[in-house]
């Protein structure tokens, strides 16, 4: 089953997208599976497995608080872009910070939120040193550290094993 | 909009035609981008411009084939981009191959004009 | 007056998104860097299926909905082959 | 019946001979001679058995049908000229056979001559017996050939070459000069029978190009017959073996042009201008071949200079025309070739038995070589024109001709003394020719010590010089016949009997024959010592050799002028072809425009969009951007391109083409990564390139954008002209009609694409396969240049970690976009029938997912992972679309005819199940197999060149690395 | 139990399936795909002999019953694409056939190592040449265009190598300039009559109203010079010899016909479309095609007279008779007549046939010792390979005695065709076209004699070249004659036993030419036959109606 | 167009109206803002919250058309969300090693050993 089916959560994913992607019915639900299987299959081939999963109905929390933060920030950053950004220490520089994550499946969640995010960008991540080099528009009122270790990542941690 | 598309048209014919007559093999396939892209839009023309009607038909009942865009330019240039898509890929490995063994990126092989 | 609201609506994304193609066309020509210019691209790119969207509706077919679709899936292959040149100076290795 | 086929048989004898002759092993000489000899003698027989109803006047035919549509018939006449030459031409050539055999080296590859021999007969045989004009020219060209070969015998030899090669090009030449003529006769005619053309005199000499007709066949006939100017191969041709030339230039080759002038004088002569060119030529030749031969210290470079006298000679009496003149043609032709034969291959035993035939180191050998020396003697004496020998008659009836016949010109009145004067010099070099070799002092530091050839070489000889001592003595009796016969044959119905004596009583030209005698002797006698003092040819005139004249014209109007102009009129470079190409179009399509009136645009057009039309600002800025930076900012172009293709692919789906623009935004992404693997290989251009500030460039850049402008120009008129106007009723309409109740889809490109014009996909699909195919190969050969083995500049001192630790999180989404890319592909696939999408952009898609691998990770990653065989997947698509096709045939319907009709499943409803969604999976699989074998070949040259690095690195340890 | 009307497909079909199959094959078994390939040549030799037999109807009598159709996807004309097999396409699939075979035997004996592919590529180009022979329809001709060209491509390549990259550089760069052309042309046409099919396209010229004209002149026009570009025209086929030289040896065999292709088809589309019966349009192009075919010939004279070496020669020769015919195919437009233009069609087939021999003769012909690969080497060698990669064990086969022999009689024979020297085939065709001309009241005498001129001084030029060669090479050779395999011999023995062939059958040969010819010059026959081909499903209805009544 | 409902049109245009502006905002940061480290926040304008208003627009629009929910559009917006960053990350990084070589641009902090 494993062999055939590696990722089932991906899979049923899929079906989700093939039925957004076509229309309602059981002969779309049945071609729709069985292309996601495949397709599922397939991607075993190059991850066998995937990332396991502690909590992962917390991603539904997430995805709100993510929702309202890039919310946030388009108003920010679309001031930024009026104005000019603001001078010195104040203004737009690189960060790093020091990521506890070690996996790369919640590290990419990790960078997709961060990037996908006005006003910040995910620019490396050394996995020997666990640290993070990320690009802000504006220094100034965030804390940045506080903002991807406590918003985001640990809440990852929570969700991924 | 005929306007429009057609200096759209000679726009993008014209730097392609102008790399075309280029010497760097590198110009040469940008030009014969820019140029099939050109001669695509001007394929495609040839069916007269008409927004928002896909030729796409309804499953049965009358078709009235002046509500509908002329299918067959757009069939015909299909075509013509997979052939055009080919054969770019094919001139890029000719270049390759040539720089590599002539050494210059020149169409004729040598630098010296 | 639905249809006013929208095609009020409409008219303005519809400009609105085609100068902002325009505004990312000058970045591109511009530079002055490859990376202003991959960046340029990626955003015309969204912008483009975005004025892709909503032309759709303003002509109201939803048939430009492939061509959205592949631009969202697809779009960014090129951007990353792009970056990847620039980095390594290759694209593949 | 039997007279026809026999007919046909002595053309085709020779020829089987010449067949058999080659079979024969290289050794095989005397098989070889005798085959030979016999074929020939088996003519003789034929020829025997025709004599009585040629000598009644009779004429021969026999015709086999080869191409009759256009008159190209092999049609064979024989009447008394054509057997009088043809028993001329088999007698000398068994002679020649027998000499042959004992002259020839063992060595020589004999088979190989006498198969030439033979064949070269049989084309002489064609010539003369040829009654359709056609096939005489066929045959003409045949005896270039075959001469050619027989001169360049000796191929090892320069001389021999360059003789063969010009004697080729001259009479060759001349022969397409001949077919002209008789092409022109033709038409003028109405038919390529000879028979019917000596008949139409009248027509043709009244016919506006007459002077045309006329000046193409003496060319023909000149060239073959060394006229002045076209003498000079006769004497190149001299080194060719001694057979041949006593063959070639006694009795064959050279006569075939007289044989012609002869022939077809009563038809083309008879004019003025006629006289004048023929007779003209023919005393020029006379004279200048006289001379000449006297200052010639080759014993065979003086007997071709004097074959080459003869032969203008006979020209001229060919010139004259009327029965007396022909006649002494005629006869003229017999006699000289009986006795330049048997000079020729005297000549041949003395160089044979000498080794030189120099006349300056020749002396005394009739002491050696009584009995070759007598018989040189005589037949030289016969040249000369001494009486009681056969030379002497028909020398003294070309005297009565110039003395008896007059026109009135000036060239008639000079006729006598100008063939004195010609005589004057036969007498003379024929009297050094006999004086230098054979008396004097004995020879000394000879090659070889002469003594008398083998009897049976002398033989030929032998028989040779008897005949001219018997018809020199007894003329009538021996040749009166046949030589009447033949000239009725020539001159028609009506043509006088003429009795040929040897005694006309002391007359003018008797005078004029004792006078050149006389003074001949007496001017070899005072200058003999002199001309061999001298040098090879007369004096001051041997500066001008008509040889080197051909040679310096030759070089040039072959090589050197043709290579000048060509290089003037051609490039290899690309550019100016592609210029022409534009410019050409450009010319075309404005003179069609301009040719057939302005053309109005009419009012019928889409009010404009203001987004629309910004966007195409971007796209032309783009546009001209990327023509802008293509040579120095190659990535910025490729950018740029992007978003050209970008504008393009809206356009598209602005103007109802939604699969137009799902497929360009594909095709492009794949394009612009194509293009990046390409830009790796590329040089650097760091610098500009100097030569690009300068004028000349500058120049070209800004004509090139005149032209540039101009097309573009042009082809937005165009496409304005045509968008304005109202839509003709077109094939398209049937399309939107029955794309859903006969297509069963409703998307019509597609229906267009994948049932009503299939045919077209089937071949776009062939084409993607091929050319992944030759990318793949191209590839497998590929080579960088060593500039680019290197590791890019960004990769120098990085190690493979920061490659990884670059995709660390990148990857995972890219990874991820795998299994989403089947399924949107997959989608596309289904829907592709009834909405935008099908195999195509399926294929594309899970290439570019395959791609999006190899870019999340590396080759070697990747390939351990998932295993493409892209080759396979081509041909199994390619199988897969060609069973499709193949498959309607099982119901009696045509290739590619689909099968649409929606099946009503269970659970499922309503599916469209067309075969020609079957077709698009073949598609489909060929397109992923080719996108990905172009895109893999490419991006493995990364790998091999990483390889080569290590396997460099390896080899030299304590190379220095290049300072990044 | 296939029926034998799809006989009509077989040509495209056969080397289709062949190429895909070779594909399945690993790159190694070459003997397999030697085979596969064999076997679907012959086929098509033996299709293109029953499908020749099938149109050797009665001339004009037959009113159409010798052209074949088949409507692809049972679509009628002129909406799907209808192939048609008359008289000329038979032919011309002949001729693809009879080289075709020859220059695949070439190739087992060393060539088709030397690269990937070589036999799927081969099929192809079978494939876009026979397609492109039989579509009816303006746009399908552009695809096998495609297919033949994107064939071409791969077998100028292949081997590689520097001077092979460097020339197929420019000959892809040309050839795709002119398919945009192509393309232009063939959309304007569509945009200006709203028709792809031929025949209909043949029907509509006549009836196009005056303001249409201009731009479909234009169309025309354009379309005409892309075709001008592929038949090799002055001064479009700069890029011709260097290519064709570059070329191994049996992909230059084929490409001996690569012209005629574009030949074919100006043939084909002027006299559909600008015939007689085109009214206003009628003669079209007539005079281009004349001016442009004498230079062109001149051209390939000079360029004949300016070689050294055979392979360019050759490929000027090439250049020579393309411009012949183009000043036929113009000739013919202006009424020239049916004998002159089957005249023409024999000189094409010949020539075609001879310069197709003279190519695979090249290589023997400069070789020195050491056989086959000794001469692989040395051209790796020249064209700046490293190393082979995938040498095989050499190539076992029958080294030819009395070599120079059967290669200066084969040289010879090549040389009097080209040359137009009797007696062989090419004599018989200048004949026939000048005889036709000569004899057709309908044009200037001064156009035949100036044509005649023009071809007796190509001819004789033809002969100054070819001998120059000739004699170096076999005559002023030094050394032990070269090893030639019989491989290697075949083929051009069996091009040359063709010409014999064509030579002695002369007559029958030059009748089927002037019956092509004259259906050429009606070509409302064609047109109409393609209009009114039922398809399978309307001739069973119509059956269905007899059976009825 | 006049078959929505109002209650659907009038957030549907409010939607097209902000994600337009935050198009047009997001492309001006790109012309605007003075270095590409700057530059590059701009885009995320367009492809968050700019994306997803035209995105919950067109379904809005659609399902008011068609009388039903019509979602597939969410595709685009997930997948633009998904996308986009991969090639920040890579350009970032990319643009940075670009300026650790190149001498004329400001140097940002070395990220990597
Ligand atoms: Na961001
Ligand atoms: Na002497």
């Amino acid at each position: 089953m494993k062999r055939l089916i590696p990722h089932p959560l991906l899979s049923l994913a899929l079906i989700l997208m093939w039925l957004l992607l076509t229309r309602f019915s059981i002969g779309q639900l049945l071609l729709g599976s069985m292309v996601s299987l495949f397709a599922g299959w397939a991607f075993g081939a190059i991850e066998p497995a995937g990332p396991k999963l502690k909590k992962p109905w917390k991603v539904i929390p997430l995805f709100f608080i993510v929702g309202y933060d890039i919310a946030k920030s388009n108003i920010d950053v679309a001031r930024v872009i009026l104005r000019g950004p603001r001078p010195g220490a104040e203004g737009p520089g690189f960060v790093t910070i020091p990521l506890r994550l070690r996996d790369p499946a919640p590290l990419a969640v990790l960078s997709l939120i961060v990037t996908a995010t006005p006003g910040s960008v995910w620019i490396n991540y050394d996995p020997d040193t666990g640290e993070l080099l990320l690009h802000v528009v504006e220094r100034g009122d965030t804390d940045w550290h506080a903002l991807i270790r406590d918003r985001y990542e640990s809440v990852l941690m929570e969700i991924f094993a | 909009m005929e306007l429009i598309l057609s200096a759209a048209i000679g726009v993008l014919s014209a730097s392609g035609i102008w790399l075309l007559l280029r010497p760097r093999t590198f110009q040469v396939i940008i030009g014969l981008a820019l140029l099939s892209y050109a001669v695509n839009l001007f394929i495609f023309s040839m069916g007269r411009l008409t927004v928002g009607v896909p030729p796409i038909m309804p499953k049965g009942g009358f078709v009235d084939p002046t509500r509908y865009a002329d299918p067959l330019p757009q069939a015909l240039v299909l075509t013509a981009i997979v052939i055009s898509f080919a054969t770019t890929a094919l001139f890029l490995v000719v270049m390759m191959a040539s720089r590599g063994m002539t050494g210059t990126d020149h169409v004729d092989g040598k630098d010296k004009d | 007056m639905s249809a006013l609201i929208l095609s009020y609506a409409l008219a303005y994304a519809q400009t609105a998104i085609a100068i902002a193609v325009c505004l990312c066309c000058w970045r591109l020509i511009r530079g002055p860097r490859a990376q202003d210019r991959v960046l340029a691209l990626d955003t015309l790119y969204a912008s483009t299926m975005l004025l892709l969207i909503v032309s759709g509706i303003r002509m109201g077919t939803s048939f430009f909905f492939e061509a959205a679709v592949i631009m969202a899936v697809l779009g960014f292959v090129s951007s990353v082959a792009l970056a990847k040149l620039l980095f390594r100076g290759e694209v593949i290795e | 019946m039997i007279e026809q086929n026999l007919l046909l048989i002595l053309v085709l004898l020779p020829f089987l001979g010449a067949i058999a002759a080659a079979t024969l092993p290289v050794n095989a000489h005397n098989a070889a001679a005798w085959l030979s000899g016999l074929t020939m003698a088996g003519g003789l027989v034929i020829l025997a058995g025709f004599y009585a109803p040629i000598s009644h006047g009779q004429v021969i035919h026999s015709v086999v049908q080869w191409v009759p549509a256009i008159g190209l018939n092999l049609g064979f006449r024989i009447d008394g000229f054509a057997w009088l030459f043809v028993t001329l031409v088999l007698s000398i050539g068994i002679l020649v056979v027998l000499y042959a055999r004992y002259y020839l080296a063992k060595n020589d590859p004999v088979p190989r001559f006498y198969s030439f021999l033979m064949a070269f007969t049989g084309a002489m045989l064609g010539v003369l017996l040829s009654g359709n004009i056609l096939m005489l020219v066929v045959f003409w060209e045949l005896t270039s050939i075959f001469s050619f070969l027989l001169i360049g015998y000796w191929h090892g030899n320069p001389n021999a070459r360059d003789g063969a090669r010009t004697a080729l090009v001259i009479t060759a030449g001349g022969g397409v000069c001949l077919l002209a003529s008789m092409l022109l006769l033709g038409q003028i005619v109405g038919s390529y029978d000879l028979d019917v053309v000596l008949a139409s005199g009248d027509i043709i000499r009244a016919h506006p190009t007459y002077l045309a007709v006329m000046v193409l066949f003496l060319i023909g006939a000149f060239t073959k017959s060394a006229q002045f100017p076209f003498h000079f191969w006769l004497p190149g041709a001299m080194a060719a073996p001694t057979p041949v030339s006593a063959f070639l230039h006694s009795a064959t080759m050279v006569k075939a042009g007289v044989f012609l002038l002869v022939r077809f004088s009563p038809v083309l002569g008879g004019t003025d201008i006629w006289f004048y060119v023929v007779t003209g030529t023919g005393i020029v030749t006379l004279i200048m071949g006289a001379v000449i031969a006297l200052f010639r210290h080759d014993l065979k470079g003086l007997l071709a200079y004097s074959t080459i006298s003869h032969l203008g000679l006979i020209t001229a009496l060919a010139g004259i025309g009327g029965s007396a003149a022909i006649l002494a043609a005629i006869f003229h032709i017999v006699n000289h070739a009986v006795f330049k034969a048997s000079l020729f291959m005297a000549a041949g035993i003395i160089d044979h038995e000498t080794g030189t035939r120099d006349m300056r180191r020749l002396s005394g050998l009739i002491r050696m070589m009584p009995i070759t020396g007598a018989l040189a003697i005589v037949a030289a004496s016969a040249m000369a024109g001494v009486p009681l020998l056969n030379g002497f008659i028909s020398k003294e009836m070309f005297f009565a001709e110039a003395v008896d016949w007059h026109n009135g010109t000036w060239l008639d009145n000079a006729l006598p003394w100008l063939a004195t004067f010609a005589s004057i010099f036969a007498v003379a070099y024929s009297a050094r020719f006999i004086m230098s070799v054979f008396f004097g002092p004995a020879p000394v530091d000879l090659p070889r010590t002469p003594h008398e050839p083998p009897h049976w070489m002398r033989r030929p000889v032998e028989l040779l010089v008897l005949i001219c001592l018997i018809v020199g003595i007894v003329p009538d009796q021996t040749l009166g016949p046949v030589l009447n016969a033949a000239l009725g044959s020539v001159m028609g119905l009506g043509t006088p009997h003429y009795d040929i004596a040897v005694w006309h009583g002391f007359n003018q030209p008797l005078i004029m024959s004792l006078l050149a005698l006389v003074v001949g002797a007496l001017l070899y006698a005072l200058t003999g010592r002199w001309v061999a003092r001298g040098p090879e040819g007369p004096p001051l005139l041997h500066m001008i050799r008509a040889q080197k004249i051909y040679e310096w014209l030759m070089l040039r109007l072959s090589w050197k002028w043709p290579r000048v102009v060509h290089g003037r009129i051609s490039t290899e470079k690309l550019q100016p072809q592609l210029r022409i190409l534009v410019l050409l179009s450009l010319a075309v399509g404005f003179t069609a425009l301009w040719n057939s009136g302005f053309i109005g645009p009419r009012a019928k057009w889409n009010a404009p969009n203001l987004a629309f039309g910004l966007m195409w600002t971007v796209g032309a800025a783009c546009a001209i951007a990327a023509a802008w930076q293509a040579k120095y900012h190659r990535f910025a172009a490729l950018v740029l391109l992007g978003g050209a293709g970008t504008v393009t692919c809206i356009t598209f789906a602005w103007f109802s083409a939604p699969d137009l623009a799902a497929t360009q935004l594909l095709v492009e992404i794949v394009t612009t990564v194509l293009l990046l693997l390409g830009l790796r290989w590329l040089p650097r251009r760091r610098s500009e390139i100097m030569a690009d500030r300068l004028l000349p460039a500058r120049i070209r850049r800004g004509w090139d954008l005149v032209v540039a402008v101009v097309a573009g120009t042009g082809l937005a008129a165009i496409a304005y002209a045509v968008m304005t106007r109202p839509l003709v009723p077109n094939i398209g309409d049937w399309f939107l009609r029955n794309a859903y109740y006969e297509g069963g889809g409703t998307n019509t490109v597609n229906v267009i694409l994948v049932d009503f014009r299939a045919f077209d996909t089937f071949g776009e699909i062939t084409v993607l396969a091929i050319v992944g195919l030759t990318v793949f190969a191209l590839l497998r050969r590929f080579r960088p240049a060593p500039e680019s083995v290197a590791a890019p500049e960004q990769q120098k001192g990085s190690t493979s970690k920061m490659l990884s630790n670059y995709l660390f999180v990148a990857s995972v989404i890219m990874k991820y976009m795998f299994p989403v890319l089947i399924v949107v592909a997959a989608d596309l696939f289904f829907r592709g029938h009834d909405l935008p999408g099908g195999g195509f952009s399926a294929g594309v898609t899970v290439a570019t997912a395959l791609l999006l691998q190899y870019l999340a990770t590396n080759v070697k990653w990747i390939e351990a992972r998932i295993t493409v065989l892209p080759i396979r997947w081509m041909g199994f698509g390619l199988l897969i679309a060609g069973a499709t096709g193949m498959g309607a045939w099982a119901f009696g319907y045509p290739f590619l005819t689909a099968h649409a009709r929606y099946i009503d499943l269970p659970l499922i409803g309503k599916t469209p199940a067309a075969t020609a969604l079957i077709f698009d999976l073949g598609v489909f699989a060929l397109v992923v197999g080719a996108t990905v074998l172009m895109l893999i070949a490419i991006a493995h040259q990364s790998l091999r060149a990483a390889r080569m690095r290590e396997t460099d690195d390896d080899t030299k340890p304590d190379a220095k690395k290049e300072p990044a | 139990m296939i029926a034998a009307q799809h006989l009509v497909i077989a040509p495209v079909i056969i080397p289709f399936i062949a190429g895909a199959l070779t594909l399945l094959y690993d790159e190694r078994q070459r003997r397999a795909k030697l085979g596969v390939s064999l076997v679907s040549t012959v086929l098509l030799l033996v299709v293109s002999i029953e499908l020749m037999s099938r149109t050797k109807g009665a001339g004009l009598t037959g009113q159409g019953g010798e052209i074949a159709f088949y409507l692809l996807g049972d679509w009628t004309a002129p909406f799907g694409i209808t192939l048609v097999l008359d008289r000329l396409a038979a032919m011309m699939l002949m001729l693809v056939a009879l080289l075709a075979i020859p220059a695949l035997i070439y190739s087992a004996a060393g060539w088709h190592k030397q690269g990937q592919h070589f036999h799927a590529l081969f099929q192809f180009l079978l494939m876009g040449l026979n397609g492109a022979f039989l579509t009816g329809d303006l746009f399908n001709l552009f695809v096998f265009f495609e297919v033949l060209l994107a064939a071409s491509y791969g077998l100028v390549l292949h081997g590689s190598g520097q001077v092979r990259v460097r020339n197929g550089l420019h000959y892809i760069a040309i050839n795709l300039a002119a398919s945009l052309l192509f393309l232009i042309g063939v959309s304007m046409i569509y945009g200006v009559t709203g028709t792809l099919n031929m025949a209909h396209l043949s029907k509509l010229v006549a009836l196009l109203p005056e303001s249409e004209l201009p731009l479909f002149r234009t169309g025309a026009a354009l379309l005409g010079l892309a075709f001008l570009v592929k038949a090799g025209i002055w001064p479009l086929s700069f890029w011709l010899p260097g290519t064709y030289m570059a070329a191994s040896a049996p992909a230059a065999a084929m490409f001996a016909m690569m012209t005629k292709v574009g030949i074919y088809v100006i043939l084909r589309l002027s006299m559909l479309t600008f015939g007689v019966a085109a009214g206003p349009s009628a003669g079209f192009g007539a005079e281009v095609l004349v001016a442009a075919g004498i230079a062109t010939v001149i051209f390939g004279v000079l360029g004949t007279l300016a070689s050294q070496g055979l392979g360019r020669m050759t490929a000027y020769q090439v250049l020579v008779s393309s411009g012949t015919l183009l000043t036929v195919i113009g000739l013919a437009l202006m009424g020239g007549g049916e004998k002159m233009l089957g005249g023409a069609l024999f000189y094409l087939v010949s020539s075609t046939l001879a310069t197709g021999a003279l190519f695979l003769l090249i290589e023997p012909m400069s070789r020195g010792e050491g056989g086959i690969a000794a001469i692989l080497a040395l051209t790796a060698d020249a064209y700046g390979l490293d190393q082979p990669e995938d040498d095989g064990a050499p190539e076992m086969g029958l080294a030819i005695p009395a070599t120079l022999t059967v290669l200066g009689l084969s040289f010879a024979a090549c040389l009097l065709v080209l040359a137009g020297l009797p007696p062989l085939s090419g004599f018989i065709g200048k004949v026939a076209i000048l005889s036709g001309l000569l004899h057709n009241p309908a044009l200037p005498p001064m156009l035949g004699w100036g044509f005649l001129a023009l071809l007796v001084f190509a001819g004789f030029a033809t002969l100054i070249g070819l001998v120059r060669i000739g004699i170096q090479t076999f005559w002023a050779a030094e050394g032990p004659p070269p090893k030639v395999l019989a491989l290697e011999f075949a083929p051009v023995l069996m091009l040359i036993a063709m010409i014999c062939l064509m030579t002695l059958k002369g007559q029958d040969t030059l009748r089927y030419m002037e019956d092509t010819a004259q259906s050429l010059l009606n070509p409302a026959i064609y047109a109409n036959g393609v209009l009114t081909a039922p398809s399978v499903e309307e001739e069973a209805a119509r059956q269905e109606e007899g059976t009825a009544q | 167009m006049n078959d929505i409902p109002l209650w659907l049109a009038i957030p549907a245009a409010g939607l097209l109206v902000i994600g337009a502006t935050l198009v047009l905002l997001g492309a001006s940061g790109l012309v605007r803002l003075h270095s590409f480290y700057q530059r590059m926040h701009a885009p995320s304008l367009i492809t968050s919250w700019g994306t997803g208003a035209i995105v919950l627009a067109s379904i809005l629009f659609y399902s008011g058309q068609a009388g039903k929910p019509v979602l597939h559009d969410i595709i685009i917006g997930v997948f633009i969300m998904i996308t986009t960053p991969v090639t920040m990350l890579l350009l970032g990084r990319a643009a940075v090693q670009r300026d650790q070589s190149g001498a004329d641009q400001p140097k940002p902090p070395n990220p990597a050993p």
